[in-house]
């Protein structure tokens, strides 16, 4: 028996391993285990090869895991593909269809278990279609490995309700009949085959349901709980759900979604909208983010409340778009010309997701400041079971200005805050101009040298209040720590994991993990500093970008101060980054010169 | 509130205009005024967008809510206040190089959506602000600061590009007309829809102070029977290099989007009306 | 008598102050003098307030000057718009309109002379016409400050020919009217006149003439000395001069330019041009820099050589335009999403806006990489003299694949350099495919985790070759010193002036001065940081990019590093940077916290 | 060099094409290979660019040097090689989304200078790359991705528009129909100008499987007496809701910005005839 189960699903076109994947994910979450799920596609449009990977356990998951302890292969050709991603455990339990046979170049480790199943076959017999393959094979994974059967069915039941009763019913019967595999029939030549298979039995009792979402879901329905109202965006891959799910719910809520003709008037409707009193957001990519650069200095100068919704693919340009990278961090807090104050927000998992679109839009609306988001592709486009008691998160409005502050109405009067009154169209003593030339307190163009300065000041000024209330940070193990694990985002996940397994061990690690980048909890990232004698950075991206711009701020320890990175393409292992941890460990280990 | 009317002057900031003496923008930013209180436009409820360019600087002039965006960019934050707030009165201003060069895809698509505003077009066949570079409106041949051996580009017809776009209102006038203008422009604010109004505006400074004689030598008005309302009769009016024919091209009406948005709206709430927040979570179990 | 003379012309619209400095720097450098020039201008487009500053000095001239010893005010008006950008010196003879009462807010120094001079009337008389007033005034500033009044008549010769002889005769009139002003009778009661005249005469002998031009006209030649063939385009102050002068010149020496539709299709076309074999080039400023973002990123993965000179102006967001401001830097180092490699020059004076252009190609072309200069408004716009003799440099070309390299031609093959054949259409067996999109060694697409570190590590490595050929810096003072001041750009003159005048002090100052940002010359900042005791690091923009960049990577000294830094809009004085420097003296200064 | 004659086949290249069975893209690169080889396109001297989407990816399977750029831009670059390196066959090719919504201001602009090239637009009415959103072709009403309750905007006809912007040679075809887009394919690439090929290309994923059959069902040709100089006439064809009318419907001969340029050259060289580098600096003592 297992609490922790990790399955891999590969197929190629029509095998249907992502609606297995998902469907095993979605009975877990109901039966109240945990779950995260993340899918894998090659580069054909549809019909190419995927794969599915479903972590399954009663208790937390971090990540969705380095070594799988089952999988289902459909095609060969198809695991070739992934076969770099994808890691099976030293005793692992392979099924693949048996009219594929094993080809001679796979590298099985000595103690993997394979059996070839007749998946096409029984799926004729038991429901008149070879197509149901992946259903049998769902049958066969609940029997042997005790997993939610039942929400399973349920979710059959529901999904092809529209299909008509003969559609259920020969699904139904493909369930069955995978439960019904005779295991031992086919793989008679494996030795303990009875007992490596319990070995690997979940492990849990039923408890409340979980909610099930990915980043990007978690965003969406973020933004309408912060009151988000107005919604433009341009698809682009991995964010573009966001559109897609706002586009069905806002109306229903009396926002508002417009898809723009590209990046650059999606974030400029955003800004209007914005300027007219609502609150409004865009999600996009990359090369999206790349192409809003100038309007971002916009939205910084005339002041403007924005939230941007990026997701981190691989880059440069349009790089691999369908994989995680941490790389557009350098764009985020410094992309522009000219001096532009924005606030950048990190989430480090789905529930984060949700939270940081809340307070992006709390940041934003209170500080009147254009706000980035950079979720990893991998949260955006994962799933994971969360609870919805965690939905909850204070929400702040802007503030209409005074009476008082009416009669003589200065758009951009100097406050010790930096933060001045703001009246949206329709109040008529509010009347302004705004405008991306500097501009005086009154918001009329102005080049005097001192006014910039000035100007600058009081903008800039407003990152100081961002930075004292909103530092939303993680920190996990113990108080003073041996080494010292600083990293962000989806990184999160492993780091968590490895400072849980590290205390198993007796060892000191302990983690933090800033979801607000910009302005950057300085504070309590020297209290972290100070409580560790070596401090590994841990980022995925290839130029070392989270390391550079902590070092642009802050005192790392010289000497004592680590970096791991990696190019983005497939997720970082909690088991490399915990190697690389170890090695701190060993004196001998000398710190990474990164290029200027 | 003790003010009901509004007099031209009522529209004015304390802004002093940069404009060259002698800018055709004068005559657009005067008409504006008049039109604008013979339509008794609430101030407070009107938003003027514009670009960057020496015309962009319009909506500084204006008693309305304003916003001065980047070169281009225009349109789509009067899309993004027009759908947002649709009661709102919005108008576009800018000069041909902001809407038409780099600005030219969102003119395109802001058409096309045929949202409901105004958008107010000063063009002086010149990049102005940045002293005189050819425009995609600068006539083939001419010598400019950035076409020293004349222009090689073939120019663009404003209005012809509006139609084709899917404009529903299109006009021309010319800035030094202002009866006409004045008269077109309320006309356009009335319009249902994208309105284009694109005024001849000269740059004295870069294209010379001849320009107000020349045009107002080839000024013509459209016949009689001009059916605003057929689109190949309108575009007869296009590409025309003998005569500036001004008034209304074309006028038609269709669906805008800010309607159509509230017919989605409308649908929306029929398939869920404004679920609450646990409602919209549960459909994630 | 004085070796260095700075005057100061102020007027409104038509008062022609610009021409009669152009006419006078040219004048200058005709007669072999150092000039420099630097004009300012109101917010209206034309006939509005300017002012022009001239200096002039048989010696090196590190910058426009901090006081003023002469000025001619032909408008109050005009002279209240920039007086907070004027500083007339403790002593100054200032000159004015005398229809135009001094008004009574003007606040003089208690040894400054007043004097007004009918001009109009003067030029009236001599010439008919009021307009002339300008040339009486040039033809009296010759007289009394002994400036170079026959090259000036040759230029009024050359200027007014087209308009006809009389034009040309009656401007020399007005010259010589101006030269026989009788100042004792306008001036009478100002005590000394004649001796404090005396002491602001220019003492220089004739020389060999010398070149007279800005940062713009230096680029736009440098352009066509290292063989850039294709322009592309969009006007922007204030760098549209660039566009103007190569759209007249290029075309003569077989090369072509276009003027896009935007930036963003600029910098395409110039990549597309590049792409077929064809140097090339793109100036901008910052908001055509910021939409040149993603198109950056394409350029760096497909190692497409290209060129963006960009001129900065006051930011962010349209800003003040015809300003001067360090402030692109961090949208040149980090602009863009994903890892992208890129280097970045930085001139400090016209001479280097020469280099750096040919140094941007040179790079481009031999590194297969996207080259950014960033270039002072100051210097751009500004003009200087300087000597044919230094106008050479070397010219690097792109390397042609070998035979070899043809037979199964990889465009991206993997090198120790990281730089790969490149062939340009045309070519049979060089024929590839390149894109956006990661890659493989034949420019396929490869969406690969390990493929894509592999290339991250290919495009990035040659940054560490450019790093050991070119490293641009400039150093001046001791090679020990008590404060060491690292700035970039046209800070340099200051710099410069104050390491010599604090040797005239005995006081041991240096200047470290890189004119590549990008790959830092870190060795030769570190020896530079070895050798001070203090630090003072030097930028105009207001959240101290230069200093954050610098701490990204370099190891400054901790409690030991000071930074000045102020918004731009103005130049920064040499006497405010020598004030800041001299504090640091005072062992109580303390460094200064910047925000992250 | 030993071959002088190219086949069909030996434009093909290794790569195996990403795009889904059935996919209309794969008629319009067997057309092109055929297309290619009638006219004995040297792939040396042949550049293809393109932007980003499913259609995007035709450059990495013909054998001539390729840019696959950014969403959008294919114009732009491509426009870049042929001013720099006229004598260079310049094909571009893409989405329709890539080319009139986000790359629409190019496709004005490069069709307005009537840049020397052939841009082949694959019009599948919907964002197929991206999984299924509406693209500015969607029909009005239709449902998408990003369209729940229906495709609220007015849809564009690549057509019209390439006049519009003037384009100099405009024709419209269905992948399904090899021949008629084999010939016109040859047409636009003989063409001294900028020549527009609109190929309707189904998205059977996104837009199901009927395409081909709707369409074909819809397929009409132009009539014998068509004058495709005129452009009234050659409007007439556009925004069809009912027909689907192939063939050339615009052709006309202005000059070309790439040919404009070699005339400023001469004028250029005429002023000053390669002046050393010491002459151009002389100019500024
Ligand atoms: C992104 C960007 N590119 C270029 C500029 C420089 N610029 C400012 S206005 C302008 C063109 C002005 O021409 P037009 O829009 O016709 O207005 P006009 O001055 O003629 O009224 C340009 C190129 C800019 N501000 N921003
Ligand atoms: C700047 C940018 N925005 C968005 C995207 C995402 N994107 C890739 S292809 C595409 C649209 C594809 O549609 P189309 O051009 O019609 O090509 P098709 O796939 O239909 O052939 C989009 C939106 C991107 N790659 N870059
Ligand atoms: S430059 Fe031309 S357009 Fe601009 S204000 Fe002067 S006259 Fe008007
Ligand atoms: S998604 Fe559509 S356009 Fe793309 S390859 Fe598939 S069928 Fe073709
Ligand atoms: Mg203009
Ligand atoms: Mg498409």
């Amino acid at each position: 028996m297992t609490r922790d189960f990790t399955l891999s699903l590969v197929g190629a076109g029509g095998d249907g391993v992502v609606t297995m994947g998902d469907m095993l994910a979605r009975a877990g979450a109901r039966e109240g285990l945990n779950a995260m799920k993340t899918d894998a596609y090659g580069p054909q449009i549809r019909g190419g090869e995927s794969s599915s990977a479903v972590r399954l356990s009663p208790d937390p998951i971090y990540s969705q895991g380095d070594a799988v302890d089952v999988m289902v292969i459909f095609s060969w050709a198809g695991f070739a593909r992934f076969k770099s991603e994808i890691n099976p455990s030293d005793d692992a339990i392979i099924f693949h269809e048996a009219t594929d046979p094993v080809p001679p170049e796979f590298k099985r480790g000595a103690n993997v278990v394979i059996i070839p199943v007749p998946f096409i076959e029984i799926a004729k017999a038991a429901s008149g279609t070879g197509a149901s393959k992946n259903i049998v094979a769902l049958g066969m994974l609940c029997g042997l490995f005790h997993l939610p059967e039942k929400p399973l069915r349920a979710s059959i039941e529901r999904r092809f309700k529209k299909k008509g009763p003969e559609v259920v019913a020969s699904n139904l019967a493909a369930i069955d009949a995978g439960a019904k595999i005779d295991l031992a029939a086919l793989a008679s030549d494996v030795p303990n085959l009875q007992a490596r298979i319990e070995a690997k039995r979940l492990d849990y009792t039923q408890g409340a349901p979980k909610l099930l979402m990915s980043g990007n879901e978690a965003t969406a329905i973020g933004a309408m709980y912060a009151g988000c109202k107005f919604f433009a965006g341009y698809p682009i891959t991995p964010s573009t759900e966001v559109l897609q799910i706002l586009g069905e719910w806002l109306p229903r809520v009396d926002g508002r979604v417009i898809q723009t003709e590209d990046e650059l008037s999606a974030f400029g409707a955003v800004v209007g909208a914005s300027f007219a009193g609502v609150k409004s957001m865009t999600s996009t990519s990359g090369p999206g983010l790349s192409l809003m650069t100038e309007m971002l200095g916009l939205a910084a100068i005339s002041e403007i409340p924005s939230v941007i919704y990026n997701v981190m693919r691989g880059g440069p340009s349009t790089g691999i778009p369908t994989k995680s990278e941490q790389s557009d961090l350098f764009q985020a807090i410094y992309g522009g010309h000219g001096d532009m104050p924005r606030a950048v927000l990190a989430p480090a998992d789905v529930e984060d997701s949700f939270h940081c679109i809340v307070e992006a839009f709390n940041i934003s609306e209170e500080f009147q400041i254009p706000v980035i988001i950079l979720n990893d592709q991998l949260v955006a486009q994962r799933i994971e079971t969360l609870d919805e008691a965690s939905l909850v998160h204070e929400i702040k409005d802007r503030t209409a200005p005074t009476e008082d502050e009416l009669e003589d109405y200065k758009r951009y009067r100097e406050t010790p805050s930096g933060v001045s009154p703001m009246t949206a169209p329709g109040v008529a003593k509010g009347i302004y101009q705004t405008n991306g030339l500097e501009h005086d307190e009154y918001g009329s163009p102005n080049a005097g040298y001192l006014m910039h300065e000035q100007m600058n000041a009081k903008r800039f000024r407003k990152l100081w209040g961002i930075r004292s209330k909103y530092n939303f940070v993680r920190r996990y193990g113990p108080e003073k720590a041996a080494v010292g694990i600083v990293t962000w985002g989806s990184m999160k996940g492993p780091a968590e994991e490895i400072v849980k397994r590290a205390e198993a061990r007796g060892q000191k690690v302990a983690a933090f993990i800033p979801q607000i980048l910009m302005p950057f909890p300085k504070n309590e990232l020297d209290q972290f500093l100070a409580s560790c004698d070596q401090i590994l950075i841990v980022e995925q991206n290839y130029t070392a970008q989270f390391y550079k711009y902590l070092r642009s701020f802050a005192d790392l320890p010289a000497g004592r101060t680590h970096v791991y990175k990696k190019s983005g393409g497939r997720p970082m292992t909690m088991v490399e980054i915990e190697d690389e941890m170890l090695k701190i460990l060993e004196p001998a280990n000398e710190p990474v010169e990164v290029m200027a | 509130m003790t003010e009901t009317t509004y007099k031209p002057n009522d529209y004015k900031t304390e802004l002093k205009p940069v404009w060259c003496p002698g800018c055709g923008d004068f005559g657009v930013l005067n008409a504006l005024y008049r039109a604008m209180a013979e339509l008794q436009l609430v101030p407070a409820d009107t938003v003027m967008v514009s670009g960057i360019g020496c015309s962009s600087r319009l909506p500084g002039y204006v008693e309305t809510y304003g916003i001065n965006t980047l070169h281009g960019r225009a349109l789509p934050l009067a899309t993004g206040v027009k759908v947002a707030r649709p009661e709102l009165n919005v108008i576009a201003v800018g000069g041909d190089g902001d809407g038409i060069a780099i600005g030219g895809n969102h003119f395109m698509h802001t058409a096309r959506r045929n949202i409901d505003l105004t958008y107010i077009m000063m063009d002086n066949e010149i990049y102005g602000l940045t002293k005189g570079q050819a425009a995609p409106t600068t006539p083939t041949g001419d010598k400019t600061k950035s076409t020293t051996y004349g222009n090689p580009e073939h120019s663009v017809d404003p209005c012809e590009l509006a139609i084709s776009f899917g404009a529903t209102w299109v006009a021309r006038a010319f800035s030094g007309d202002i009866k006409l203008v004045v008269d077109l422009m309320k006309k356009a604010m009335q319009h249902k829809g994208f309105s284009f109004l694109n005024i001849i505006s000269p740059c004295v400074t870069w294209r010379g102070d001849d320009q107000f004689k020349e045009i107002r030598a080839k000024l013509a008005s459209l016949p009689a029977d001009h059916d605003p309302t057929d689109r190949a009769q309108a575009l007869r009016y296009t590409r025309e290099t003998d005569k500036v024919t001004s008034g209304v091209l074309y006028d038609v009406i269709t669906s805008s989007l800010d309607d159509e948005l509230e017919v989605i709206h409308q649908k929306a709430l029929k398939v869920k009306d404004h679920p609450t927040f646990k409602e919209i979570v549960s459909t994630f179990y």
